[in-house]
């Protein structure tokens, strides 16, 4: 199935790029699954996603647990903790 | 529209006017202005970048604005919040809340600000003369958000 | 001077803008503007007298201001309070407290406003259609500014 | 000893004048004494001073008790509780 994923602020910095469209199997798909798997890419990807980083993710604009379903067409958010304001 | 995201500077004393409209039953206007400092975590700041997210972060600030309505009797808010490129003193962030008392004015104005420090993708990154740097965010905001978290029930 | 009593109508935006003189160290601007109301107590009021006592009202608000200024990290406050003749959607008090962080400046504000309410002589009479009369003292305003009091110690 | 005694909002209303110059006897004068004094003119004196009343009495613009003194030349003013803001 088609999902976008979106890095935002230092994760777009650090990952390189702000976003991508990716193909991913649909069995079972959450954002951990999709984590672990942007994680295998490894360099960067496996150091900046790593589970004890305090990451965010936002699934279609609502923030997100490991355990949130991903669905086809979704877009998926990595962003860091907020400091607006 | 109660939220706005816009890069250009705003005018405090017109939007409040604005939301005010005249309104005779108004008795209360609570509002803050975040500004941008020369210097933070004791480091000299030269500029600062604000990103957000476009679309969710309109979402956010409009479920913030929501939930501040829903615990206070209030009338009118609005919240104002630049991005892109800001210099010292530059105002960063406007919140207004009106109301009929002011109790309920200051509580609904001062949530919205401490859950808009922790629940509103924004992010700030800071030129100094070390480099640029993106802002960590702070445990005291993440305390400040948490005392309007209703108490955890303790039972079993 | 960072107290004002006057017969004219003040200029919010200004103000604040004035007090913080584009200083680079204030991170936050927290205000509050009284407005008069066209209602007060399930009655209609059509006018409002604010008569004050020359010479204590400012020096019991400068005695309020320089308590916020000793019990939280502010900058800079301004209070503005108006007297003479007011009609609903008039403006009737400003206070501006400028600070590096926002829930300092959110406290020293809000408790300005709650001791010039039961400290600061000063007294409404408003004109209603069935006749003037002066606004009583209300008790939640006495409760709002027991807040900010110590607790008592309970020692014998 | 001369004093001058101020009436203010709904007092100088209900009382009639905005205030007065007064010579009282400075033996032991305070608050309390002054208020006594008044009210024995009886009349509106006697009602819009009464102990039950919600009254606040300020000594040269600093807020006093029934306890403390009067001294000559001290302006004395007799208010209600405030209602600003």
């Amino acid at each position: 199935m088609k999902i976008k994923v979106l890095y935002l602020a230092s994760l777009r910095e650090q990952l390189g790029r702000p976003g991508e469209d990716l193909e991913i199997s649909p069995a079972g798909s959450t954002v951990a699954g999709l984590r672990a798997l942007l994680m295998a890419r490894g360099g960067a990807w496996q150091t900046v996603l790593a589970q004890g980083k305090a990451l965010r993710v936002a699934v279609n604009q609502e923030m997100a647990q490991p355990t949130t379903p991903v669905k086809p067409g979704d877009e998926i958010a990595f962003f860091p903790p907020v400091t607006g304001g | 529209m109660p939220v706005r995201i816009q890069t250009k500077d705003f005018d405090a004393g017109a939007e409040v006017a604005a939301l005010r409209r005249d309104n005779p039953k108004v008795g209360a206007v609570a509002s803050f202005i975040g500004v941008c400092r020369d210097a933070n975590d004791g480091g000299a700041v030269t500029k600062m970048t604000l990103e957000h997210y476009p679309g969710m972060t309109e979402k956010a600030l409009d479920k913030i604005v929501s939930e501040a309505k829903s615990r206070w009797e209030v009338m009118d808010v609005l919240v104002v919040h630049r991005v892109g490129e800001l210099k010292p003193t530059d105002q960063i962030v406007l919140v207004v809340v009106t109301g009929a008392h002011r109790g309920e004015a200051f509580a609904a104005c001062e949530f919205i600000m401490d859950y808009l420090k922790t629940r509103a993708p924004l992010w700030k990154k800071e030129e100094t003369p070390l480099g640029a740097r993106w802002v960590e965010a702070r445990s005291s905001d993440d305390e400040a958000a948490q005392r309007w978290e209703p108490p955890k029930s303790s039972a079993a």
